[in-house]
């Protein structure tokens, strides 16, 4: 149930374990963790700092929160993002969704992932054996966050599946 | 008017956040990232690409035709790289 | 990782942590689990009963995590699903998947979940005021599970998205 | 030949498990299906809709053309209802 933006690490078992903790109308949960993977294998260390823009990080990603509420029939969401240094193997980010059925949790899930990737206001900066850079966005992120929006594909929810 | 420079627009500005008094015909973020540049190399080599620059207005992503205000904060950064 | 049919209940944090446990070239967790949803809220206890068909079952569930393999770049994959008598808010399944990109992570847990309804030789005996029934194969699982099979949509990755 | 019944399919038999020896004619799933509701009316009552029934032969899901063998685990039951 809400947003955290932090520095410290976060514990995926406890954040699914809240998220439908007491209840029994929940039939699914989707965990998604996103992990800082190591660019140049071999190459020793290649760690990388999280910049945000405290303030419109939060906002943002409670209208994204939100967003998600108003399209699928949610339980539960939660939304956990660090900041600062972290290295390889180290967690990044949750998001956790629950729903009577499966499909709204996974579709909710993968829907906020998305809009993380293209709208949430962090930057990484990342360190090379050849001096640190900043990491350039993608357009396959752009495509997987634009198709929540045509009105042709998955924009409602399809049919229930539990 | 507080502006804020994110990821390489602080590299490149050399600044994190400034506030500044523009000229009164900055009407507009367009008007805004065509009157930075003006302004030394740093913010010329910055916005040399406004395509690829992102704004916020007091915390809200904006489209070029935004209207400005004297209170506003304005944030300038590269698209987004999180998650 | 492997395949667990069992009693005994799981610990999804767990679960994730040791899919990714030791290795920094993977990006993606997805997690999904299933609970027992009280079918009648208000009316007292709904409790179920998974019968299993051991042997078969352990099969159908390696075969099912072979092919997920075989569809999508993965470093990890987890399936445990229990039996017996199970109350509601209880888990029943979980699905751990990881990849080095989200996409690829989401589609193969969908994937697992989807097959998994529709293949995999267990049936839920519920309890209800009125008395037990046999809970009925729903027509939106076998239509989750046959897009899967089209050639036309998602039987192979679409383009990667980290 | 060894035969298994699941969820209601063993309800209605009364069988969790048996041993059969079936007439030389049953050859496929098919001619097992239309032989076992030949044995007494629970079984005629558990495969009054065999399309609802589903056949596993050596733990493997089987087709009606299934050929069975003396020594098969043949198991029958309904479509499942797990995860």
């Amino acid at each position: 149930m809400g947003v955290s933006v932090q520095r410290e690490d976060f514990d995926p078992g406890r954040e699914i374990e809240a998220a439908v903790a007491g209840r029994t109308d929940a039939g699914a949960v989707c965990c998604f963790v996103g992990l800082v993977r190591d660019v140049v294998p071999g190459a020793g260390a290649s760690a990388l700092t999280l910049e945000h823009y405290p303030g419109m990080t939060e906002r943002q990603l409670e209208a994204i929160e939100a967003e998600a509420r108003d399209r699928w029939p949610l339980l539960a969401t939660r939304i956990v993002h660090r900041y600062g240094r972290l290295e390889p193997g180290d967690r990044i980010v949750l998001v956790v969704t629950a729903s009577a059925h499966r499909q709204a949790a996974f579709e909710s899930c993968e829907f906020l992932m998305d809009w993380l990737k293209t709208k949430a206001p962090f930057w990484k900066l990342e360190e090379t054996p050849e001096g640190e850079h900043w990491v350039e966005a993608r357009d396959t992120d752009e495509a997987a966050a634009s198709r929540w929006q045509s009105s042709g594909q998955s924009s409602v929810p399809r049919e229930i599946k539990s | 008017m507080k502006l804020l420079y994110f990821a390489w627009l602080r590299s490149k500005t050399g600044i994190g956040q400034e506030t500044v008094d523009p000229p009164e015909e900055v009407r507009t973020v367009a008007d805004l990232l065509a009157w930075l540049p003006t302004r030394g190399p740093g913010f010329a080599a910055a916005l040399a690409n406004p395509a690829v620059v992102r704004v916020a207005v007091n915390q809200e992503y904006a489209r070029p035709d935004h209207p400005l205000r004297r209170g506003d904060e304005v944030a300038l950064f590269p698209p987004v790289t999180g998650g």
